[in-house]
C-alpha cells in the first residue's frame, strides 16, 4: 500500500517535470525553414549537381582525359565522347552527358580532374517529371566563363 | 463444414507486419503468429532492400567502392567508410597520420551522437510519444550541419580515404564544434527530464524484451544492445583501433538486459561520446586549420618531427593516386565499434585494382535475427518498442 | 420562441403547418452546426499547439496564419473517392461511421452552454449522456471487425475493452456529482454550484475530478490511451479502411467527443457556465450603465457562452498539452489501471463527496 | 591467455595452421568434417572461450571454395579465423548453427549467394534474394541471364 502511494506520487511528480519541460518549448523560436521561401545556408563544400566550367575565353577547361569516368562508382554514368582536331593535334570534347538521375553525389570526379572543370555547383532541386530530363548533355552542363570564374572563386577561398 | 468447425476451433491468427508498416523502421516483413494479443512466433523476412554490396565490389576500383558503402546505413555512414579504410590500410599497410585519425575519430563519435539521437526519437515515437522526435532531430541538425560543412554531404559522407581523410577542418569548424559539446549535455538533461524516469515509459520498457548475457553473446548481438545485459564488449577500449586509447572515457554498462537499460546505456553513451570529442578537439595534433596556417607560412622544416609540418599533423600519408591504387595479395579484417554493434570488413585482396571479396557482418542483422526470441510471449502492444529498442536500421540487414 | 418563429413564416406567407414541421429540426441543425464548427477549430488549434510545444511552426499555408487549413483538409476529405474492398462487409462498413458519430451529436443537445440555450432539457440529462456515449464504441467494433482487417479488428476490440473498463469508474465519479447535486438535470447540476469559485463541485470531489478527466481522455482515445489506434503497431486502427467521408464522420465523431467531454467536465465540476465570482462580471461592470433589461440579459448570455468556452479551452489545452508528453499505455496497463487504480480511486471519492454532504447538510 | 598454439588439439582436430592476416589475426584451416567438433571445443574450452560467432562467409577461390568463421572471445578478447575448404562440385558442410545461434542467418545467406549447402541446418532457404532467384550471385562465373531483372535503360 505505502508503495503504491509512493509510485503514485513520484509518477507524477515526474510526468509533471516532463510536462514542465515540454511547455519550456512553446515559447522557444521554431526551427522551422520555411523552405520554398527561404533557402538553407549551404557550405562551400557542398556537393550538389554538376557542371563543367569554361575558360575565361570561352573555351572548354575540360581536355578530356575521362579521369572522371574512371573514378565514378555509377557505370556509364559519364559519357565522354572526343576526337582529335587534325589542325592543332589537340583533344576537342564532342560529347559530355551525364545522367544526373543516377548520380549519387560522392565528388570522386571533382576531385581527380586534373584541371578543375568539372564541379559542384550549389543547386539541389533535381526533381523532374521524367529520367530523360535529368540527362544534362555537355551544352545544359557547360556554365558561361563568368559563372565559371564566380565559381572558381569560390573553391579557391574554400581551399585556402 | 468439418474445416469451418476447425477454423473456429484454431486460436492464432496469423497477421502480417510489413513490409509497408509505419513503423518497422524500414522495409521488413514480420509474420506473426498470435493468440490473443500474444505473439507465440514470428517468423521475419529481410532482404527488400538488398542492393548487392558484396558483389559491387567485385566490379569497382576500391576509390569507386569507397562511396557506396556509406549507403548501407544511412545513419552512420562514417563508421562503415571507417572500417573499409581499415581493412584495405592493414593490407597494403599503409600508415595513417594522427591528425587523419583524430578527424576520423571526431567525426565516428560525433556521428554515433546523431545516430543515437535519431535513434532515441523513433524509439519514443514507437512507444507513442511524439514530441521527442522533433527535439532530437532538432539537436541532429546542428551535428548534421557540422558534417555538411566538413564533407559537402549531409548522410552520404565519402569523406575517408585510403590512408587519412579527404579535407581539413574548414576554418572556425573546432569553435563551433567546442560550443556543440558544451551545448548539448543540458539537452539530454531535458530528453531525460521527460523520459528517464516517466511512469509510462518505466511501464512499457521495464522488464520487457530481456536479453539474457548468454543468448546475447550466442546470437552475437554487439553494441550498446549487448553492453545493456552486461557484457563489457567494447572494442573503443579492447581494440583500440583509432585513436582512442588517446582519450579517457568508461563503457556504459547496464544489467538487466531489458529495453530501458538498452536506453539508458545508449543515453549515457551520448555523454561519453561527448566527452571523447572534447578531448580529441583539444588534442588534435597541429591544433586547428587557424593556426596550422599560420604556421605553415614561417616553417619550411619539414622535419618529422615537427608539429606543424609533421607526420603527424598530416591529412594522409602521401597523396593515393585513385587511378593506380592498388593493394598486394593478402586479407585483413578490420572490427569496428559502430553505434549499432561491431561492424566486421573482411576484405580479400588479389593483388588487382579491385577488391577479390568483401564480407559486410552487420550489427542489425543479428539484432533482427535475435527478435522473435525476444519478443516471444509477449503482448502485440511490445513488438514495436521492443524492436525499437535495438536500433536496427534496415538497408543495414539487407546490405 | 416558437411565436417568434411562426410569425415569420407568417410573413413570408407559408402555412403554419411548415413552421411545426421545421421547428423540432432546427436545433438539430444548429446543433450540427455548431459541432463542425468546433472540430474544425479544434484540429487547427491542436496542430497549433502540438507545432509549439514540438518547436516548429505548423499549419501557415492557407488563410492567415494557416487559420483555414482544416477547412481545405475537409473539403479534401469530402472530394476524396470513397474506397471499399471487396471483402468487407458493405452495409456495416458503411453504417459504422454513423453509428459513432451520431450519439456524440445528441449529447450536443444535451449540454447546457448557456442558461437558456439547451436544446433538450430533461431531468435524467446526466444518465443519458453516459448512456450515449458508450454507444460510439459499438460504431468502432462495427467498423473494426466489418473492415475484414486484422488491424481494425485487434483495434475494435481493444476500443469494446477499453471503453467497458474505463466507463466503470467514469460513472462513478459521476455519481459523487449526483449526490451533491441531488439531482440528474445538468442544468440544475449548474445551479447548485452557484456561488463563486469555491462552491464549485472540483473542492469537494477533487479525486473525481481527476478520475473523471483520465477516464474522459480514455474515453475519447486520446494519448496516452489512444490504443485502438495506436498508429506505431496497428497502422490505424479500426479506421485503417477508410477513407473519405466516412473517414471524416470518425474524425468528426472523435474531435467533437473531445470537445464535449471538456463541456461535460467543466459543466460537473468546474460550474459550467457560471462565473467564478459572485456575480456575473457584466452585472458589476455595467449594472448603472445599461437600464435596459432586454440587453443586460443578452449580456449575461454572452459571458455564461464566455466562461464556459473558456474552461472548456483551459482542459483542451491540457488535453493537448498531455498528448505532447506522454507516450502510450499497453493494452494490459491499461486495464489494470482503470481496475486496479482507477475503480477504488472513484469510490474512495464518492465515499468521501457523501460525508462532506452529510457534514455540511447534516442528513 | 587464449591458447590455441596446444599441440594435442592440431592433432586431435587435424588444424592446419596458415599464415597470419595483415592484422595479425590467427588463421587456422579445419578439414571440414571436423568442423563441428573443433567449433565446439572452441567454444567450450576454458583456456579458448571464442563465445560468438561475429561472421561467417564464402570465398570463391576459383578452383575451391572457402568457407570462412570470425570467431571472437569476449573474454580474452581475441579473434580467430577459421578456414574451411570446401570441393566445388560439391559443396556441403556441417551447420555450426547448434553452437552458435548467429551461424543460422548467415549460413543461410552464404547459402542463397555462394549455394554451400549446410547439412542439419533448420531452415535452410534464401534469406536477402527472393526465393525465384536462379544462381549464387557471389560466385565468380556467375552470369545474370534471368530477363525479368535485366535493367531497362531510362
Amino acid at each position: 500500500m505505502k508503495n503504491a502511494v509512493n509510485k503514485t506520487i513520484s509518477g507524477i511528480i515526474e510526468i509533471a517535470r516532463g510536462m514542465a519541460t515540454i511547455m519550456k518549448h512553446f515559447f522557444r523560436p521554431s526551427i522551422t525553414l520555411e523552405y520554398p521561401e527561404k533557402k538553407p545556408d549551404l557550405p562551400p563544400r557542398f556537393r550538389g549537381r554538376l557542371a563543367l566550367l569554361t575558360n575565361s575565353d570561352g573555351t572548354d577547361a575540360c581536355i578530356g582525359c575521362k579521369s572522371c569516368v574512371k573514378v565514378c562508382p555509377c557505370v556509364d554514368l559519364i559519357q565522354i565522347e572526343t576526337s582529335k582536331d587534325p589542325e592543332t593535334k589537340k583533344i576537342v570534347v564532342e560529347q559530355f552527358t551525364i545522367d544526373i538521375g543516377r548520380c549519387i553525389f560522392c565528388g570522386n570526379c571533382t576531385e581527380i580532374c586534373p584541371k578543375n572543370a568539372i564541379v559542384s555547383t550549389d543547386e539541389f532541386e533535381l526533381a523532374d517529371y521524367s529520367r530523360e530530363s535529368l540527362v544534362f548533355d555537355k551544352k545544359a552542363l557547360t556554365l558561361d566563363p563568368e559563372k565559371s570564374q564566380r565559381l572558381r572563386d569560390k573553391k579557391e577561398k574554400e581551399v585556402k | 463444414m468439418n474445416k469451418l468447425i476447425e477454423n473456429s476451433i484454431k486460436k492464432d491468427m496469423l497477421i502480417n507486419v510489413g513490409p509497408q508498416h509505419p513503423s518497422t523502421h524500414g522495409v521488413l516483413r514480420l509474420i506473426l503468429t498470435l493468440e490473443g494479443e500474444i505473439i507465440k512466433d514470428t517468423k521475419p523476412v529481410i532482404g527488400y532492400l538488398h542492393r548487392g554490396k558484396e558483389k559491387l565490389a567485385e566490379s569497382r576500383t576500391y576509390f569507386q567502392y569507397l562511396p557506396m558503402v556509406d549507403r548501407v546505413d544511412y545513419l552512420s555512414g562514417f563508421f562503415y567508410q571507417a572500417a573499409l579504410c581499415y581493412a584495405a590500410e592493414s593490407i597494403g599497410e599503409i600508415k595513417v597520420p594522427k591528425r587523419a585519425e583524430y578527424i576520423r575519430l571526431i567525426t565516428m563519435e560525433f556521428n554515433r551522437i546523431a545516430s543515437h539521437l535519431l535513434w532515441l526519437g523513433s524509439f519514443l515515437l514507437d512507444l507513442g510519444a511524439t514530441s521527442p522526435l522533433f527535439y532530437v532531430f532538432r539537436e541532429r541538425e546542428k551535428i548534421i550541419t557540422l558534417f555538411e560543412e566538413l564533407t559537402g554531404q549531409r548522410m552520404m559522407y565519402n569523406f575517408y580515404t585510403y590512408g587519412g581523410v579527404k579535407k581539413d577542418f574548414p576554418e572556425g569548424w573546432i569553435a563551433k564544434a567546442i560550443d556543440l559539446c558544451k551545448e548539448m549535455p543540458k539537452l539530454f538533461d531535458e530528453y531525460e527530464a521527460i523520459i528517464t524516469k516517466n511512469p509510462i515509459v518505466l511501464e512499457r520498457t521495464q522488464k520487457t524484451g530481456i536479453l539474457s548475457k548468454e543468448l546475447g553473446l550466442n546470437y552475437g548481438i554487439t553494441g550498446p544492445n549487448i553492453r545493456a545485459s552486461g557484457v563489457n564488449l567494447d572494442l573503443r577500449k579492447s581494440n583500440t583501433y583509432s585513436v582512442y586509447n588517446e582519450t579517457d572515457f568508461k563503457t556504459c554498462l547496464a544489467q538487466s538486459g531489458d529495453s530501458y537499460a538498452r536506453y539508458i546505456v545508449r543515453v549515457q553513451e551520448m555523454r561519453e561520446s561527448l566527452k571523447i570529442v572534447e578531448q580529441a578537439l583539444k588534442q588534435i595534433p597541429g591544433g586547428t586549420p587557424e593556426k596550422l596556417k599560420v604556421k605553415k607560412v614561417n616553417c619550411n622544416c619539414n622535419r618529422e618531427e615537427c608539429e606543424y609540418c609533421g607526420f603527424d599533423s598530416k591529412l594522409a600519408e602521401k597523396k593515393i593516386n585513385p587511378m593506380t591504387f592498388k593493394l598486394p595479395i593478402g586479407e585483413a579484417t578490420a572490427m569496428i565499434e559502430s553505434a549499432r554493434g561491431i561492424i566486421a570488413c573482411y576484405l580479400v585482396s588479389d593483388g588487382t585494382a579491385k577488391p577479390y571479396r568483401i564480407k559486410w557482418r552487420t550489427p542489425s542483422f543479428s539484432a533482427v535475427q535475435i527478435l522473435p526470441e525476444l519478443i516471444k510471449n509477449s503482448p502485440y502492444s511490445d513488438l514495436m518498442p521492443i524492436f525499437g529498442s535495438l536500433d536496427v536500421v534496415l538497408p543495414e540487414v539487407d546490405r | 420562441m416558437y411565436d417568434l418563429y411562426a410569425k415569420i413564416l407568417n410573413i413570408l406567407r407559408l402555412p403554419e403547418i411548415i413552421a411545426q414541421l421545421t421547428w423540432a429540426v432546427i436545433p438539430f441543425a444548429c446543433i450540427a452546426a455548431l459541432m463542425v464548427f468546433v472540430v474544425i477549430f479544434l484540429v487547427l488549434m491542436e496542430r497549433k499547439f502540438l507545432a509549439w510545444l514540438t518547436v516548429r511552426k505548423g499549419p501557415n499555408r492557407v488563410g492567415p496564419n494557416g487559420f483555414l487549413q482544416t477547412f481545405a483538409d475537409a473539403i479534401k476529405l469530402l472530394f476524396k473517392e470513397d474506397i471499399m474492398s471487396e471483402e468487407t462487409n458493405k452495409l456495416l462498413f458503411t453504417i459504422a461511421p454513423v453509428i459513432a458519430f451520431a450519439p456524440v451529436m445528441i449529447i450536443y443537445g444535451l449540454m447546457p452552454f448557456t442558461e437558456h440555450l439547451i436544446a433538450i432539457n430533461i431531468a435524467v440529462g446526466l444518465f443519458l449522456v453516459f448512456a450515449l456515449s458508450s454507444l460510439t464504441t459499438v460504431g468502432i467494433v462495427l467498423a473494426g471487425w466489418s473492415s475484414n482487417n486484422k488491424y481494425s479488428l485487434l483495434g475494435g476490440m481493444r476500443s469494446a475493452a477499453q471503453a467497458i473498463s474505463y466507463e466503470i469508474p467514469l460513472v462513478i465519479a459521476v455519481l459523487s456529482i449526483a449526490v451533491l447535486a441531488g439531482s440528474l438535470n445538468l442544468k440544475e447540476i449548474v445551479t447548485a454550484q452557484s456561488g463563486g469559485l469555491f462552491s464549485w463541485n472540483i473542492f469537494p470531489a477533487f479525486i473525481g475530478f481527476i478520475v473523471l478527466f483520465i477516464c474522459s481522455i480514455a474515453e475519447v482515445n486520446r494519448v496516452p490511451f489512444d490504443l485502438p489506434e495506436a498508429e506505431s503497431e496497428l497502422v490505424s486502427g479500426y479506421n485503417t479502411e477508410y477513407s473519405g467521408m466516412k473517414f471524416a464522420l470518425f474524425f468528426l465523431a472523435e474531435y467533437a467527443a473531445l470537445f464535449i467531454m471538456s463541456v461535460l467536465i467543466s459543466t460537473l465540476f468546474l460550474g459550467g457556465y457560471l462565473p467564478p465570482f459572485n456575480d456575473y462580471l457584466s452585472i458589476i461592470l455595467l449594472d448603472n450603465i445599461i437600464k435596459n433589461q432586454a440587453i443586460m440579459d443578452i449580456l449575461i448570455h454572452l459571458e455564461q457562452g464566455f466562461w464556459l468556452v473558456a474552461k472548456t479551452y483551459t482542459l483542451l489545452f491540457l488535453i493537448i498539452w498531455i498528448r505532447g508528453t506522454l507516450p502510450r499505455l499497453r493494452a494490459d496497463q491499461l486495464m489494470g489501471f482503470s481496475w486496479k487504480f482507477l475503480l477504488p480511486l472513484a469510490f474512495i471519492n464518492l465515499i468521501l463527496t457523501s460525508i462532506i454532504k452529510l457534514a455540511i447538510q447534516g442528513y | 591467455m587464449s591458447n590455441i598454439n596446444n599441440l594435442a588439439i592440431d592433432e586431435k582436430y587435424e588444424i592446419k595452421r596458415l599464415d597470419k592476416t595483415s592484422d595479425n589475426t590467427e588463421v587456422i584451416e579445419v578439414k571440414a568434417e571436423k568442423l563441428f567438433e573443433t567449433a565446439t571445443y572452441l567454444k567450450m574450452n576454458k583456456d579458448t572461450q571464442f563465445n560468438m560467432l561475429i561472421s561467417l562467409c564464402g570465398v570463391d577461390k576459383l578452383e575451391h571454395f572457402e568457407v570462412i568463421y570470425h570467431l571472437y572471445s569476449t573474454i580474452f578478447n581475441k579473434k580467430l579465423i577459421l578456414k574451411v575448404i570446401l570441393n566445388k562440385n560439391t559443396p556441403e558442410i556441417e551447420s555450426i548453427s547448434p553452437v552458435y545461434s548467429a551461424a543460422n542467418w548467415h549460413e543461410r545467406e552464404t547459402y542463397d549467394l555462394f549455394g554451400i549447402k549446410f547439412s542439419n541446418h533448420p531452415e535452410l532457404t534464401r534469406i536477402l534474394l527472393p526465393t525465384d532467384w536462379k544462381g549464387y550471385p557471389l560466385r565468380k562465373n556467375y552470369v545474370n541471364n534471368d530477363e525479368r531483372l535485366s535493367w531497362n535503360q531510362r
